[in-house]
């Protein structure tokens, strides 16, 4: 019978994901044995008519990667989704936007503006910007994919079966769910694959040293402490979110004595990851009057680059609403 | 049981209350078109015996698994809708109300349309949460059958006898070396031909020979664990270096180099470190204040009955009980030094010292004298540090002065029959049986009474005579009276480190700081907390009497509760989901009851609840990182639909 | 006027789209290169806590997340004024170089190999690593993953993570090396010289024993007289992790040596309207189009822009193989866009033995690993070489530490102009009378293959061939032909 | 902004007071304006920023979270972990661009029903003035 039929995308990544899958090393080419790829751009000359001419449905799974951040994405994975039996977002963009997704703290015009007019580096008198269409001298017109206003995760733009989160997912994680959907027996939609069912604390080898009842006087930010690798790193001050974060990955910045920031995303029951964040980090404060509170949680001048950093998108509320759209 | 929601919705005229501005057809035709809404009823009455038979009725009719009433405030009567579907033969819990008369129809009678609208998305909100309802079971306890009683006074004497009688065993713990509180110092009362000592010794050998009853002095509590039928207490027994081998012989408090003020004689006399508190006091046993005590190990050696070690140290001890009752009792207000010249002059005492100066037990063998002359012109002054008299009095009035004053004030007059005696007072309260007849006989006895409003002026002059001016309410003069004795009636106060016991046992309290009832009325010996009683002068100022009835009537509610085989306490407690539980500890920290454990489960920690500790406020829920904890009754998914019907149309 | 479409080309951080132009006669008369990837780092930058970006930047490009974790802890240094103690400074060199070994290996074999182990013009199906292996043997194929393999892990332990780095701190890094960590890097850098030196040989037996190899190298096709830029030490030789800015002009004299913080003064950014990179410039000499020349502002970063910026290198072995290769082509500076493999083997060599000097420096394993940040901080900027060139980092913050303004020159871009050149000029001179064939297409790839753009180390790393399908458009549109390549 | 809008406001409740605070205000009859729905919470210490969140996304135009006054406390502290975590909420939605007048956390004791009644009608108004929170509107595309 016929291999399954893979597919492998990238939206606005970084590319690490697709450094995640080579890092599989003598791993990949046990897959390559095991399925037929038929689409990836970043090491396969197959081009997107080349989906086109696949019947609806013939692609066993996709793997996306990265937020939708242009038109080209969005009709894209689109096609993908109308030509794949299974959709899955590999890694934090792809599952709630991820890193770029901070982006939405800002509108479209102020990005752009920034970037092409007001960089130090800029020199553009005319205040140029790329355009969807430009008319160059030799009369052809160049296009280039829309800015879309938002990045948005792949579930809000087509329907998503599961999910394989990190930043990027570790060969291990996605080992594990190439196995699990290999294995026949799938887990229920909407699942999240590779991953544990538990917070990263269930795997962290410094979880024993908390105290019995975890409660900080003092918020410390990174650069202010040099933390002790053996003790649990909130239990220090910093804001680990270990807590509220996907285990799975092995603790690899804890073991590198950096707090875990979250790129795991949130556990099943969790329906806006940075809000279940600041609802637990905040409880354990130990103060009770309103100014040392505030004063404690003062030091956290940045809650959406700390809090949401891989899900902004994916927030209840997607990111700055903006006036100027109101 | 759950399965697919069948929801019954059930909507309460409650007569013109809820009818009078909100439409209720409208709301019945709206409610009809909700998701799994399978009946909707509307009644004048839902909470009458009609309207209950209606939901019984339609609970078995429709099959219904879910009901919700819109009627009033479920702290009206969530408990008896509960037992509707209780009877009906539906697990209570899946019941949920709605608020239609308190929050909706009597706050927007200006508005029916508005009130009307508010009424359909509040049921809305009610329904989309009761899909989610799920059955609980009611948590239940084996209830112990011991007590603890705080205060070893008359109301904790009384509650003890009572309970013990009733076969119970009774923990009574008194702070102090000696029992029986304030009565056990009174004089002669009121038409009784007995003094306080007897009323408490009378109570006391009702008590201490019952084997159900361990009388524990020197006694503190230290933690309350475990709630209704199921505490767990631990009490710290302080030393009293003397045993029960002590006879009385007094040798050693001849040998005792160190004598200070005798506080139990209200400093009328003064007492070695190793001292029995006064005449009659039990137990029966010298006590050393270790403060005072300079460790010189002469009554040591003296004691013939080697009754004395000074190297006795705390004990810790730790009892099971079902029920805890407060009688911690009161504190005679102490008046400031220089109010009414008190502490001024030797001339200037209190009732209670009177009391102590008239006793035969006391230190003057019961003879009228100040400084060994016997005074002639005799003012007690009334309402000292009660109703406001002076700055820093308390509002109350201590209701047994006003009778307790009536009564030295005769028996002076028996002990020195030509002496002159004023009692002025802001008026007269002998409420009490008996105690008008008291009034009357003082009249008679030519006790002249005088009327104050300004708090009267007492004058210490050079030459230790005293001159109490004051204005004269019925005369409309200024007067002024010559004393050689002015005798303050004071009031009563809450006794001292009552804070401690009451947060320890977690109870409420009042302005001035007496415990508060769970209901003035309908709860007196009752605390809001389930388990705790209390009696006594501990939530007011009460009479002998009245004390002795709130011991007895804390006992019976007591009792009511202890004969049951096990209490049930609704189960809207936190919940652990093991499979989700991470072990992060975050909810160890966060909950104030201590009820949450770690258990090691295969390989790894998870989080557990114990539902006895557990008081159900969700803290740890919303901390819990994982959504692993949940809170039955008030799960997320739960309020999120509330959230969400409120605005999805 | 009709309009070929090579779409998508190899990566750069985002879909690369190459469009050929042919006149009637079908020459052509110009090749586009146009990047479609905005993602607005710069901006979204703003707000977040300054010692962040060592973990926010990198998601710029998760190829050389370690070359953005280190230029913005480098920008942190600076930002909050401290100097980290010496083995910290070590410690991240040492990772550094490791990173750009395995970066630059992984390059060489999977990506070039193809090209020039296999041959540009060999049959599509052997143009992939088994192509490589076959070449070169199957144990030299394992031995690249392996050793990638072992780089990576090492870096893992060091930093945290290998995608996506987390241990750089202002005032140095976040805790000391293991013990393990320690005797691993002292084995693993012995077996990277070894294999160095073995990449060495094997380019010179493969590529340079290959008359048709050279000749391409330094075919008119693939060359441009264009500045260049790098980063050089004290002596003027080549450094990854620090030093100062160099650029050379085209005649190989120093145009500017410069502190990276006054790198506004010489370099500028030019912004087209049909792509959404911005090209890079020296500020003083103006942008010019797409042009090259000494009049021309248009300048070139990666190996062999940094071997023509610097004097030499800083090891011996390096050294050597630096100065065979500029005898070979004839003095500095080349001008050859191909040389860049060249050039790249012999960085190869020289992060090789850097790796080793430092992870048998005792240093390596002190605890002193990081000095706390007592300044206020204000303006940060901070410059390391990536393995496709200088990577500069620019915050400025408020008196908490949260980031104002933000700039980034990633590497990729100071080449854009050129690149756009490079095909430019690799189409017209390629493809000439309509004649679009596989092989002129896959040199006109080259051509952007050789400054190895992000992401095209994924290029033929797997079996199984590439085909690239061609469109012919009139002007209104119309698709005349396709030319499939399969 | 027209003055036919009507905002839309959850409140969360606790049951010891600020439920029975209402409660108060409506068996002494007072008035207050119909747009507040009340969610009722064993202690304002339950309430996950999660819900508010949530509310805010599905089109409530302002959140109110009452609770017993610090001391007050039913469950001893509840009310103080809320605090917390609402300090920390507050400069969230700061930076989601929700105005500051569209989330409030209030003590309200049992007693105070004026106090409610207060803080609804300086609540409306001042969202009133706002206008309507179109979160939807804010992410079409284009």
């Amino acid at each position: 019978m016929d291999k399954p039929k893979i597919a492998l995308y990238w939206c606005a990544s970084c590319g690490g994901c697709e450094e995640a899958v080579v890092d599989l090393a003598e791993k990949i080419l046990d897959v390559v044995n095991l399925v037929d790829i038929v689409f990836w751009p970043v090491a396969m000359d197959y081009k997107i008519e080349d989906v086109e001419k696949l019947p609806d449905g013939s692609i066993t799974a996709s793997f996306i990667n990265g937020g939708i951040r242009l038109s080209e994405h969005e009709h894209v994975v689109k096609l993908l989704r109308r030509k794949s039996k299974l959709v899955i977002a590999y890694g934090a963009c792809s599952a709630w936007g991820g890193v770029p997704g901070l982006a939405n703290l800002y509108s479209r015009e102020e990005i752009m503006r920034y970037v092409y007019h007001e960089a130090p580096t800029v020199e553009n008198p005319e205040k140029i910007r790329p355009e969807l269409k430009t008319k160059v001298e030799e009369k052809i017109t160049l296009e280039l994919p829309e800015f879309l206003p938002r990045l948005l995760p792949l579930d809000l733009v087509v329907d998503v079966d599961y999910y394989i989160p990190g930043c990027p997912p570790t060969p291990d994680v996605t080992w594990k769910a190439i196995e699990t959907l290999l294995s026949g027996n799938l887990p229920p939609k909407g699942s999240v694959l590779g991953a544990l069912d538990k917070s990263l604390c269930y795997e962290c080898p410094l979880n024993d040293t908390k105290p019995e009842k975890v409660l900080i006087k003092e918020v410390k930010r990174p650069h202010e402490v040099i933390a002790d690798p053996s003790k649990c790193l909130l239990t220090q001050g910093l804001v680990c979110l270990g807590p509220v974060t996907r285990g799975g990955c092995g603790a690899l910045c804890i073991k590198a004595a950096m707090p875990c920031t979250g790129c795991f995303g949130p556990l099943d029951e969790v329906i806006d990851y940075g809000g279940k964040a600041i609802s637990y980090f905040a409880s354990i404060v130990d103060y009770t009057s309103e100014e040392e509170i505030e004063k404690a949680l003062g030091k956290i001048l940045d809650p959406m680059g700390v809090f949401y950093r891989y899900s902004l998108p994916a927030s209840r509320l997607r990111g700055k609403i903006m006036l100027v759209e109101r | 049981m759950s399965g697919e929601p069948r929801i019954g919705v059930y909507i309460c005229h409650c007569g013109v209350n809820i009818a009078g501005s909100v439409n209720i057809k409208e709301v019945v035709e709206y409610v009809k078109n909700l998701p799994n809404v399978v009946e909707v009823r509307d009644y004048i009455f839902m909470c009458s015996a009609p309207g209950q038979e209606i939901i019984k009725e339609g609970i078995k009719k429709c099959g219904l698994n879910r009901v919700v009433v819109a009627a009033c405030s479920p702290t009206m009567h969530e408990h008896t809708f509960r037992n509707v579907l209780a009877e009906a033969g539906l697990n209570p819990y899946l019941l949920e109300m709605v608020n239609i008369r308190e929050q909706c129809s009597w706050v927007h009678s200006d508005n029916r349309q508005a009130a009307t609208t508010k009424a359909k998305l509040l049921i809305k909100m009610a329904v989309a949460k009761a899909s989610l309802l799920e059955p609980l079971k009611e948590i239940t306890f084996k209830v112990n059958k011991n007590v603890l009683i705080i205060g070893g006074g008359v109301a904790g004497l009384s509650s003890a006898r009572d309970l013990a009688r009733k076969g119970f065993n009774v923990y009574l713990i008194e702070k102090k070396p000696v029992i029986g509180g304030n009565v056990a110092r009174l004089g002669r009362l009121a038409h009784v031909e007995l003094k306080g000592i007897d009323i408490v010794k009378e109570l006391l050998h009702q008590v201490v020979d019952n084997p159900n009853i361990h009388i524990l002095t020197n006694t503190e509590l230290v933690s309350v664990g475990g709630s209704v039928g199921d505490f767990k207490v631990k009490l710290v027994k302080n030393p009293r270096y003397v045993n029960e081998n002590c006879n009385l012989c007094s040798e050693c408090v001849k040998v005792c180099p160190v004598e200070v003020s005798n506080e139990y004689e209200f400093g009328l006399s003064k007492r070695k470190a190793i001292y029995l508190p006064y005449r009659n006091a039990y137990p029966p046993i010298y006590v050393i204040d270790s403060e005072n005590c300079t460790r010189c190990f002469e009554c040591v050696k003296v004691c013939p009955t080697q009754a004395i070690n000074l190297a006795e140290k705390p004990e810790e001890i730790e009892v099971e009980v079902g029920a805890i009752v407060i009688a911690a009792g009161h504190e005679p207000y102490e008046p400031l030094i220089g109010e009414f010249g008190y502490g001024v002059s030797s001339r200037v005492i209190t009732l209670f010292q009177l009391e102590r100066i008239l006793d035969e037990d006391g230190p003057t063998k019961g003879r009228l004298e100040v400084n060994g002359v016997q005074p002639k012109d005799i003012v007690f002054i009334t309402c000292v540090g009660s109703l406001n008299t002076t700055p820093n009095a308390y509002p109350y009035c201590s209701r047994m002065c006003c009778s307790s004053t009536i009564k030295n004030a005769l028996i002076i007059k028996e002990k020195v029959p030509n002496a002159n005696i004023y009692i002025l007072h802001k008026d007269i309260r002998t409420y009490s049986r008996g105690d008008e007849q008291l009034y009357l006989k003082a009249g008679e006895s030519l006790i002249r009474f005088a009327r104050y409003r300004e708090a009267p002026n007492v004058i210490v002059n050079p030459d230790e005579s005293i001159n109490v001016r004051f204005f004269e309410e019925t005369i409309q003069e200024p007067v002024s009276i010559p004393a050689d004795l002015v005798v303050l009636s004071v009031g009563m106060k809450p006794p001292r480190d009552i804070d401690k016991v009451r947060t320890i046992v977690k109870v409420g309290c009042g302005p001035e700081g007496f415990l508060r009832e769970a209901h003035l009325k309908l709860r007196p010996v009752e605390a809001a907390t389930d388990g705790v009683y209390l009696a006594g002068t501990v939530t007011g100022p009460k009479n002998i009497i009245e004390s002795i009835e709130a011991g007895g009537a804390a006992a019976s509610k007591v009792s009511t509760l202890l004969t049951r085989e096990e209490v049930r306490i609704e189960p809207l407690i936190a919940v652990v989901n093991d499979e989700k539980c991470s072990g992060c500890l975050i909810c160890v920290g966060i909950c104030p009851y201590n009820a949450i454990k770690l258990r090691i489960q295969g390989d790894a920690r998870v989080a557990e609840v114990d539902p006895a500790l557990c008081k159900g406020c969700g803290a740890c829920v919303a901390s819990c990182p994982t959504g692993a904890m949940q809170q039955f009754g008030f799960k997320d998914n739960q309020l999120e639909s509330q959230v969400l019907a409120a605005f999805t149309e | 006027m009709k309009e070929v479409v090579i779409n998508p080309i190899t990566r750069l951080e985002g879909h690369g789209k190459i469009v050929i132009v042919l006149d009637d006669a079908g020459n052509c008369v110009k090749g586009y290169l146009q990047i479609p990837e905005l993602r607005g780092f710069e901006k979204f930058a703003v707000g977040r806590h300054a010692e962040d970006m060592p973990q926010i930047t990198p998601r710029i490009c998760g190829v050389c997340p370690t070359a953005h974790h280190m230029a913005s802890t480098k920008t942190l240094d600076d930002l909050y004024k401290v100097e980290p103690p010496e083995p910290a400074k070590k410690i991240r060199e040492m990772v550094y170089n490791i990173f750009m070994f395995e970066d630059h290996a992984l390059h060489f074999y999977i990506l070039a190999g193809p090209d020039f182990i296999v041959g540009p013009k060999a049959p599509k199906e052997e143009r992939n690593v088994v192509g490589v292996i076959k070449k070169v043997g199957v144990e030299v194929g394992l031995r690249v993953i392996q050793t990638r393999k072992k780089l990576r892990k090492l870096i893992e332990m060091i930093a945290g993570k290998i995608v996506h780095p987390v241990f750089g701190l202002p005032g140095g890094i976040s805790r000391p090396l293991t013990e393990e960590a320690v005797e691993t890097a002292k084995k693993v850098s012995d077996e990277a010289v070894d294999f160095a030196l073995f990449t060495y040989k094997v380019f010179k037996d493969v590529v340079l024993s290959n008359k048709e190899y050279v000749d391409l190298i330094t075919s008119n096709a693939y060359t441009h007289q264009t500045y260049y830029m790098g980063l050089v030490d004290n002596k003027n030789r080549v450094n990854f992790y620090d030093g100062k800015i160099r650029i050379v002009s085209p005649r190989g004299v120093e145009y500017a040596k410069f502190d990276a913080h006054n790198y506004l003064e010489y370099i500028a950014e030019h912004v087209e309207p049909w792509t959404y990179i911005k090209f890079p410039y020296l500020r003083k000499i103006g942008w010019k189009g797409f042009i090259d020349g000494e009049d021309s502002g248009i300048m070139s970063v990666a190996p062999l822009a940094r071997l023509n910026a610097a004097d030499g290198m800083a090891t011996p072995k390096a050294q050597e193989a630096y100065e065979e290769m500029y005898e070979t082509l004839g003095g500095k500076p080349v001008h050859h866009t191909l040389a860049n493999h060249w050039a790249r083997v012999i960085e190869i060599i020289y992060a090789a033995e850097r790796f080793r000097e430092l992870a048998y420096d005792p240093d390596i394993a002190s605890k002193n690993i990081r000095n706390l940040p007592t300044a206020t901080p204000d303006v940060g900027i901070g410059v390391v070489e990536a393995p496709r060139g200088t990577l500069i980092h620019h915050y400025e913050t408020d008196e908490n530490g949260v980031i104002k303004k933000a700039n980034l020159l990633v590497a990729t871009q100071h080449n854009a102009a050129r690149i756009a050149l490079s095909i430019d000029k690799a189409a017209r001179s390629l493809i000439r009378n309509g004649e679009i064939n596989e092989g002129l297409l896959n040199m006109v790839e080259m051509a952007f293959r050789a400054y190895d753009p992000c992401h095209a180390c994924g290029t033929h790393s797997l079996p199984g061939n590439m085909p690239l399908k061609i469109y012919i458009y009139n002007t209104e549109g119309q698709l005349l032909k396709t030319i499939d390549r399969t | 902004m027209s003055q036919d809008f009507e905002p839309r406001i959850v409140v969360f409740a606790c049951n010891w007071c600020s439920y029975a605070a209402l409660d108060l205000a409506g068996t002494s009859r007072m008035k207050y304006p119909p747009n507040f729905l009340v969610i009722r919470v064993m202690c304002s210490g339950r309430v996950d920023p999660q819900f508010i969140l949530e509310a805010f996304r599905r089109g409530a135009d302002g959140v109110l979270v009452a609770g017993c006054h610090p001391g007050d406390c039913h469950y001893i502290e509840g009310n103080i972990k809320a605090l917390r975590r609402m300090t920390l909420l507050k400069k969230v939605l700061k930076e989601f661009g929700i105005e500051e007048e569209r989330f409030r956390l209030e003590w309200i004791s049992a007693s105070e029903a004026d106090k409610f009644v207060r803080v609804a009608n300086e609540m409306l108004e001042e969202i009133k003035r706002l206008g309507p929170l179109r979160i939807e509107e804010a992410y079409q595309h284009g």
